[in-house]
């Protein structure tokens, strides 16, 4: 059972205090957009079997979103940070490919 | 205003520790900017407390000014303070981008006494009661729902749950307080 | 014979007598005992039969690797099958049954599959009972069913509770032998939070009983000052009778605490499920005896020999008077003398090794013991029970040599580390040929959250045998400063692996000899497998069953593998384990449910009405956590009448209806009204203050996922209704987009569903009612139909809406809860002369239906979008975007043929049955019934007096007045016609006054 | 290679010489260089399609390449669940497809996979509940699938363990399915494996694809770990590991991975012939033949490759059914495991064909692939033979763009 160390209050909360929200990062398109960029927002997730940027919400605790580099092979957690984020951090995304060299990076 | 009650009108139960519905409380919601001067006046007003810091809880006699998220409060006065606690605070931050809302009424208040209080709350909660530390107030679950809890004196914990299931929670203590269950007998 | 000896026992009090009964007959034992020893104690080596073969079964080991000696225990709602007599200890007054035999346990019909056997090998089912082809469900599988399946169901509800606890340790340590001691001792003087958990009863495992010296002192005394002195430190928990049953991903242990197993009806829980979540692991699990396999190895009597030496030092019972040991090791050696020392018989030593001249064998030697070396037991003689062996060479075929009387075995085949935790979280093992055993790979640990490993192996489960190894191992894994504890042991001759004996035995032998008691696997059965190409050790697992008895293969798993190694002329590393899963021994499911049973099984939503509704006959409705009324039911009423009662009184007079549990939330802020016009399909922030507007909310896949009026409470406030079920998630939904893609726009949301009770007051005499409470105006002038105001209303802090879900004239009022009940009692006594009664969901379902309203969750079911509800009129045209809109315009969401709301009329007034299907010509591509549309909701209308009825129908709206077919029960049909899905004051005369 | 015939007289007769003449039950072969057909993934999916293409299309010339062993994955890790009591047309199709076939599988194969149908149960606990299910009774029986709507006095005639008055979800009825039961899971994978070897495929185990081979948008073939292999065709049948697969053949597809927990208890003497599933509260449970009450329940919920859960949801499950069976409480859990469950947008699987020429994909069962093994077979080796199939027309990865889903959480809200 997974813990996360929420960012906004600092607790290490436990899987039942968290909510799990898919892939973090993702685009929104609304109208206008094309039905492959559509579909490609809503349903063609990396599912990576690897590094992985996702959503967490702390929902038994402050309520927050933010989000998380996991490694979904291990569980390895590499760090958390604030949903107000367009991309990882970079010094989180150093860390990461320090730890997995064969990592391809973010995007 | 005896029309109002709690959820449960006080109802407690002894065993290896007291558990108890506190009674109505004055709740108010307060979200915003916590740095701003504003609130730090509102609070001060309000509560006669500071902004607390991140997870901490500041007391003042019978008021108390709780950290809920890096933009909620939760401001506690009397029950019967809570209306006019609310419009102080709606003017103070009045020009603010910021939301106040009354929620006395939602939520229900327990507290658990004893030298064993903690060992209630170590069947329920998913909290390490080796760090927690003075003054933090934890939000968190009791077994299947959503509780936030602090140590309010020497041997005794407030809980604060939704209103609800406030029949749940005096179930969830009530067990775990039965005689018999201390998680480390004397 | 088994017996209780006249002195000795260190586990045993002998002044506190225990009496228990074992298939109704009486029995003493004593506190101390587990209910093995106390069995043996009486003499009843036989405790049940297997569960292939109903081959009779004694008790084998001392501890959780134990297959056989399980017994029903207790009785009615203390009743559990299955219980591991060595592992459980003796109260006094148990009741014990074995198990697995019909009609008794001694003779047991079943035992004719033992007859049978040569017929039944690995597998056997797979290639059989299969013609004819309705013979297995009705005939072989019954067969079957009733054979296997071990102990009785229980029938009666649990008398016991359990509970779950949390705990935190920077380091926690599994196992307290002298492995765990040492290891938590250096992890606590190093200033660590230790928890240190043993399973059984007592601090010390196996080196207490082996007697050997530690640190200059007899093992016990160093135990005890080791416990004390960990006791007396308050960074330490100490915990007996607590398996850690499970280790999970970041550092989750499971403890599993027994804490009144013993002590039954004293009022604890029985099971404590603890939590804990450990910066590091040390698994101080030890090491478990393998069996040997020698044809009979599974006759009672057979035992291992450290088990043998446990009984005889713990609980002062012998086995038998003569015991043979067979052995390739020295450690087994220790079993001779602990049996020579209590004045037993060993009649000899048959060693597989080719010379045994270590100082154990000597020390045996020395004491009159023949030692046989090179030679092997070719078979067990006896039934029921050991009556000799016969003896040949290890390296032969099985010829016998000589034959041996004797009434017991005890055997060991060498140690296997307790490697379940170190593998439970993807720890990996490698293969120590030399001690033949797989132990932790130190370079391949379980990895924890930070990516470092999590989990350490120290001791014998660190394939550490001997007493010095163990300590220093321990001492140095946790950490420990300076000069590990020491210990004086005997210098131990290399073991040899024999996974067959003897070596060469042939085919009839080997389907003699066990691997799996329990289940009934043996070498010839694994060989088969092999044969077959089930070369996976998986396959092999599978395919014979080894391994899956409730013991999970503790004591012989190991033996399987090589002998599967051996069968495809591989190494043993090349076959591996199969996969170690939670739990180590199997936990009570009472103990995984904890607390949740009864009244807490589930939390229970209550409104601030709801001690009243319970008293007043409400027949409850589950929706979501809360229990809402469906109706109330006054005495001697049905269901259906008081539904009917309800709405007739609604109609014609005026109802109550709580509606607390209607989701509230407020949202606030300079960006709120752009905010909720991307939430919802219409426009919300034209809305003006002081009015009401019913808004429709998608998911952004484009469907319906709620729907409630949102009404303006200031120009930057609104309150946002949601459904009952939709309160949290929508709140949730909330946060997400202004967390996560809107950060920068200023609104705040807060849930405030719990803050106010709130009732619906419908009915022509509404208004009536309302007034006579008395404090705001509510003509229709003041208070126009979708607007709402604040006031007080007979003393009672109120908002006042004016909406209708039922199509009558209609107040919905929100007072603060904690006065929900006052004025709940209020309305019904200011309500009296008008008629007042309170009415339920169903009431509520059908006037909504009557009027055409949609509900989510009727009309809705995921699938549906706005569109196909005709809700068009709620979909702004203005608005560049909100959630879901961009999906609604993919393909066969913008088709004409989706199937769209109508109205229902059954030709003969009946009423349509829940869920019915309309039916199109012809059948498609796949056989099936063409379909054109389905009933959403479907009621007797007691105001129109006919059943009426919505639908989704192709094209439905274009097809007024059609008829269309719903097949239903009994091949019958019902022919209903397309009509507006308005049924009831279509201008709205009655809501609008 | 020749299959000999599995009875009770070839045991007999082995047993005279104490089973030592038995046979390979599949053959152990190194790769050729070419096949027509290479079927990635020797799980009962894969075995299935490979089974069929040879049947019903001749097609033998087949290669099923299996990383691991046979049988290794969800197809040996599931609760062994057959029914197809399912609420929208395209699923009713091939699930009862699939339950059909079940019932003469052993038969079929020669090879006993204890099909047993013994009933199904889908527990009615809430208002809304009991609508939803009436609706799929109605459904199932213009789809050809036998089910119907039973009174909870039946409910307990069929399941005497269960407590149909618990005070908080008393049983108001259940959807039944009797000829919906369960089979021995790890059987189905051995009697496809046993007949694809007697038809001359070629079962290659522990031989794990490292890349897809393709020229001009058509595949040609893959690189494993025992060399390069050359096809016409290729099937994609890897459950958990589809979306590590396609991007190697360079596409994407709308799955996730989720780990999926199961349990069992000790065994007990028979209590309980049905499988109940109860949805409301997130649990089912049965009783295997050798006595374990085999519990399920919901998913995890975040994207996983590890076959391990977290405990908690064990215990919600657990919780979940202990008042409705309230004799389990004194069981005890022998054993927990977990699968990795591939999940599409709409919970239904794909059986399609993909951005690349001769690549088919068959994935995305998530949590009710077992029940579906021979039916998704059968149309996945349709679709390969022929180019299409009636039974895989709606099940297109092409289906979300279109927002044309295919969604069952209408009437099943648990994994099984």
């Amino acid at each position: 059972m997974l813990t996360l160390e929420c960012p906004y209050c600092g607790v290490k909360a436990e899987e039942t205090e968290l909510q799990a929200g898919g892939e973090a990062h993702l685009k929104r398109y609304g109208p206008g957009a094309s039905d492959e960029e559509f579909e490609g927002y809503l349903f063609m997730r990396k599912n990576p079997k690897g590094v992985h940027f996702e959503r967490w919400r702390h929902a038994y605790g402050c309520g927050k979103w933010f989000l998380a580099a996991r490694c979904t092979a291990t569980l390895e957690v590499f760090g958390t940070y604030p949903a107000q984020s367009t991309q990882p951090p970079v010094d989180l995304q150093a860390k990461i490919k320090a730890k997995r060299p064969n990592w391809e990076g973010y995007k | 205003m005896s029309k109002a009650v709690s959820a449960l009108g006080g109802a407690s139960h002894k065993g290896f520790a007291e558990v108890a519905e506190a009674g109505l409380r004055g709740m108010i919601t307060v979200r915003g900017d916590l740095s701003s001067a504003a609130m730090k006046k509102a609070v001060k007003a309000a509560a006669g407390t500071a902004v607390p810091a991140a997870r901490r809880i500041e007391i003042a006699g019978d008021k108390a000014t709780a950290w809920m998220s890096p933009d909620e409060l939760l401001v506690m006065v009397p029950y019967e303070a809570a209306q006019d606690t609310v419009a102080a605070l709606e003017k103070a931050l009045a020009g603010e981008h910021h939301l106040v809302a009354d929620v006395s009424d939602a939520r229900s208040v327990f507290t658990i006494q004893g030298a064993k209080a903690p060992e209630v709350l170590m069947k329920l909660c998913p909290v390490d009661f080796g760090t927690l530390a003075e003054g933090e107030i934890r939000r968190t679950r009791a077994a299947q729902v959503a509780a936030a809890f602090w140590k309010s004196g020497a041997e005794e914990f407030t809980l604060v749950s939704f209103r609800s299931v406030a029949g749940y929670v005096m179930g969830l203590l009530e067990v775990s307080s039965r005689a018999g269950g201390e998680i480390f007998p004397a | 014979m088994s017996t209780r000896l006249s002195k000795g026992g260190r586990l045993i009090d002998r002044s506190k007598p225990l009496s228990f009964t074992f298939n109704g007959r009486r029995m003493q034992g004593y506190a101390g005992d587990t209910l093995a020893s106390a069995l043996l104690g009486a003499d009843q080596m036989l405790v049940g039969r297997s569960f292939k073969y109903h081959r009779p079964r004694g008790i084998i080991a001392s501890g959780a690797e134990e297959p056989n000696a399980l017994v029903g225990l207790g009785e009615g709602g203390k009743f559990e099958p299955n219980q591991r007599t060595t592992t459980t200890e003796l109260f006094d007054g148990a009741v014990t049954a074995s198990q697995n035999h019909w009609p008794s346990l001694e003779f047991d019909v079943g035992a004719i599959n033992n007859k049978l056997g040569r017929f039944l090998p690995g597998g056997f089912y797979y290639k059989t009972f299969m013609y004819p082809r309705f013979a297995w469900k009705h005939v072989f599988e019954p067969i079957i069913r009733q054979s296997a399946g071990l102990g009785k169901a229980p029938t009666a509800r649990d008398e016991d509770h359990y509970e779950y606890a949390y705990a935190f340790a920077d380091v926690v340590v599994a196992g307290g032998g002298i492995a765990g001691l040492t290891a938590a001792l250096a992890a606590a003087k190093a200033g660590k939070r230790v928890w240190l958990m043993e399973q059984t009863a007592d601090w010390g495992g196996r080196a207490v009983v082996d007697a050997i010296e530690i640190d200059g002192k007899p093992a016990e005394d160093w135990v005890a000052e080791t416990v004390a002195a960990l006791s007396a430190m308050d960074n330490v928990t100490l915990r007996t009778r607590t398996m850690a049953s499970g280790l999970f991903d970041h550092g989750y242990i499971m403890g599993y605490e027994r804490v009144a197993d013993h002590t039954p009806g004293d009022g604890r829980p029985r099971h404590r499920l603890w939590r804990i979540r450990a910066g590091h692991v040390i698994t101080a699990t030890g090491a478990i005896e393998r069996s040997l396999s020698f044809a009979g190895n599974d006759i009672p009597g057979v035992m291992l020999a450290s088990a043998v030496r446990d009984y005889v030092v713990n609980w002062a019972v012998s086995p038998g008077d003569r015991t043979v040991i067979v052995t390739n090791n020295d450690d087994a050696y220790r079993t001779a003398l602990a049996l020579l020392d209590a004045g037993l018989v060993v009649p000899t030593v048959i060693d597989a090794r080719a010379e045994a001249k270590g100082a154990l064998p000597e020390a045996v030697r020395a004491r009159g013991v023949r030692v046989l070396a090179g030679h092997g037991i070719a078979k067990v003689k006896g039934g029921k029970r050991v009556t000799g062996v016969s003896v040949c060479i290890q390296e032969g075929e099985g010829a016998e040599i000589e034959a041996i009387a004797c009434d017991a075995v005890a055997m060991s085949g060498g140690w296997s580390p307790v490697v379940h935790l170190w593998s439970h979280c993807g720890g990996k093992l490698i293969w120590d040929a030399d001690r033949a055993m797989f132990r932790p790979d130190p370079n391949r640990p379980a990895t924890g959250d930070d990516g470092a490993a999590m989990v350490t192996a120290v001791g014998s489960a660190n394939g550490h045998l001997t007493a010095d190894e163990v300590l220093t191992d321990a001492h140095k894994a946790a950490g420990g400063e300076g000069k590990a504890p020491a210990a004086a042991i005997e210098a131990e001759a290399p073991m040899m692996p024999v996974w067959i004996m003897p070596q060469g035995a042939g085919p009839a032998l080997r389907m003699k000899m066990w691997l799996d008691p329990q289940n009934d696997v043996k070498v010839s059965d694994v060989q088969l497998a092999a044969r077959e190409g089930y070369e996976s050790v998986e396959h092999t697992k599978r395919y014979t069953t080894l391994g899956m008895a409730t013991d999970q293969g503790k004591m012989s798993n190991i033996n399987g593998l090589a002998i599967l190694s051996d069968a495809l002329h591989r190494p043993i590393p090349e076959t591996g384990t199969t996969t170690f899963r939670p739990p180590y021994t199997p936990i009570s499911i009472g103990a995984i449910a904890g607390e949740a049973r009864g009244d807490i099984f589930q939390p229970l939503r209550r409104t601030p009405m709801h001690g009243w509704h319970e008293t007043h006959g409400a027949h409850w409705e589950p929706v979501g956590l809360w229990r809402r009324p469906y109706c109330f039911l006054r005495t001697g009423e049905g269901v259906h009448d008081a539904v009917n009662r309800e709405i007739r009184s609604v109609r014609n007079a005026v109802g109550l209806l709580d509606a607390s549990t209607l989701g509230k939330i407020i949202v606030k802020g300079p960006d709120a009204g752009k905010f909720l016009d991307m939430l919802y399909t219409n426009m919300m922030s034209t809305l003006p203050v002081g009015k009401c507007r019913y808004g429709l909310m998608c998911s952004e896949n484009g469907f319906l996922s709620d729907d409630g009026v949102v009404v303006r409470l200031s120009e930057d406030t609104w309150l946002c209704h949601t459904t009952t079920g939709g309160a949290d998630r929508i709140h949730g939904w909330m946060e997400d987009w202004l967390q996560c893609e809107w950060w920068d726009w200023k609104v705040y949301t807060a849930n405030v569903t719990e803050q106010y009770a709130q009732v619906a007051i419908a009915g022509p005499n509404a208004r009536k009612l309302l007034e006579k409470l008395g404090g705001m105006d509510l003509s229709k002038e003041a208070i126009p139909f979708m607007e709402w105001r604040e006031g007080t209303l007979g003393g009672f802090r109120a908002r006042v809406h004016r909406i209708s879900f039922s199509g009558e004239l209609s107040f919905e009022v929100a007072v603060p809860a904690s006065e929900g009940r006052a004025f709940w009692d209020a309305l019904l006594a200011a309500g009296e002369e008008f008629g007042v009664a309170p009415y339920g969901t169903e009431a509520m379902h059908i006037m909504r239906a009557e009027k055409g309203f949609i509900m989510i969750g009727d009309e809705t079911d995921g699938t549906v979008i706005p569109q196909d509800l005709n809700l068009q009129w709620a979909i702004s045209k203005k608005k560049a975007d909100y959630l879901g809109k961009r999906a609604q315009e993919r393909s066969h969401m913008a088709s004409p043929d989706r199937w769209k709301l109508v109205g229902l009329e059954t030709l003969d007034g009946s009423v349509i049955p829940d869920g019915a299907y309309a039916v199109a010509e012809g059948v498609n591509a796949n056989g099936q019934r063409n379909m054109q549309g389905r009933v959403t909701s479907t009621y007797y209308s007691p105001t129109l007096n006919k059943g009426i009825a919505m639908g989704l129908v192709k094209h439905g709206p274009d097809r007024m007045g059609e008829v269309i077919d719903f097949p239903v029960d009994d091949g019958k049909v019902v022919k209903a016609r397309i009509v507006d899905p308005v049924f009831f004051d279509k201008d709205g005369e009655k809501q609008n006054v | 290679m020749a299959m000999r015939r599995y009875s009770a007289f070839a045991i007999a007769k082995e047993a005279m010489s104490y089973h030592l003449g038995w046979e390979r039950a599949w053959g152990s072969p190194a790769p050729k260089k070419k096949y027509d057909v290479i079927i990635v993934g020797a799980g009962g999916h894969g075995l299935a399609t490979a089974y069929y293409l040879g049947k019903n299309y001749g097609i033998t010339n087949v290669a099923i390449i299996e990383k691991g062993w046979l049988g290794g994955g969800n197809t040996g890790r599931n609760t062994t669940i057959i029914r197809s009591n399912y609420l929208q047309d395209p699923s009713a199709a091939i699930y009862e497809k699939a339950r059909s076939l079940y019932e003469t599988m052993s038969q079929d194969l020669n090879y006993n996979v204890m099909f047993s149908p013994r009933g199904l149960l889908m527990l009615g606990q809430t208002e809304h509940e009991v609508r939803g299910y009436k609706r799929t009774v109605y459904a199932n029986n213009l789809q050809g699938v036998a089910t119907e709507w039973i009174s909870p006095a039946k409910v307990k005639e069929l399941v005497p363990i269960i407590n149909i008055d618990g005070p908080r979800y008393p049983v108001l009825g259940a959807l039944y399915q009797a000829r919906g039961g369960t089979a021995r899971h790890d059987a189905v994978a051995w009697g496809y494996a046993r007949a694809c070897s007697g038809m001359g495929m070629d079962v290659i185990q522990q031989c794990e694809v490292t890349g897809v081979r393709t020229e001009g948008g058509k595949v040609v073939g893959v690189d494993t770990t025992k060399g390069a292999i050359d096809c016409d065709k290729l099937g994609m049948v890897v459950a958990g590991h589809a979306s590590v697969l396609a991007e190697q053949a360079g596409f994407r597809l709308p799955i996730e991975s989720l780990a999926l927990q199961a349990m069992v208890s000790e065994p007990i003497k028979p209590c309980m012939d049905v499988v109940v599933m109860a949805n409301t509260v997130h649990g089912y449970m049965s009783q295997s033949d050798k006595g374990e009450m085999v519990i399920g329940g919901g998913t995890d919920g975040f994207n996983n490759y590890t076959q391990r859960g977290s405990f908690h949801h064990i215990e919600e499950t657990v919780r979940a059914l202990i008042e409705t069976f309230p004799m389990i409480s004194r069981l005890k859990q022998l054993r927990q495991w977990g699968g990795i469950v591939d999940m599409t947008g709409d919970r239904s699987p794909i059986l399609s064909k993909t951005p690349v020429e001769g690549i088919f994909v068959n994935c995305g069962w998530g949590t009710g692939g077992f029940k579906a093994i021979p039916g998704s077979g059968w149309a996945m080796a349709e679709l390969m033979a022929r180019g299409q199939s009636p039974l895989t027309e709606e099940f297109s990865m092409y289906r979300f763009r279109e927002g044309k889903f295919i969604d069952e959480s209408v009437a099943a809200g648990v994994a099984h």
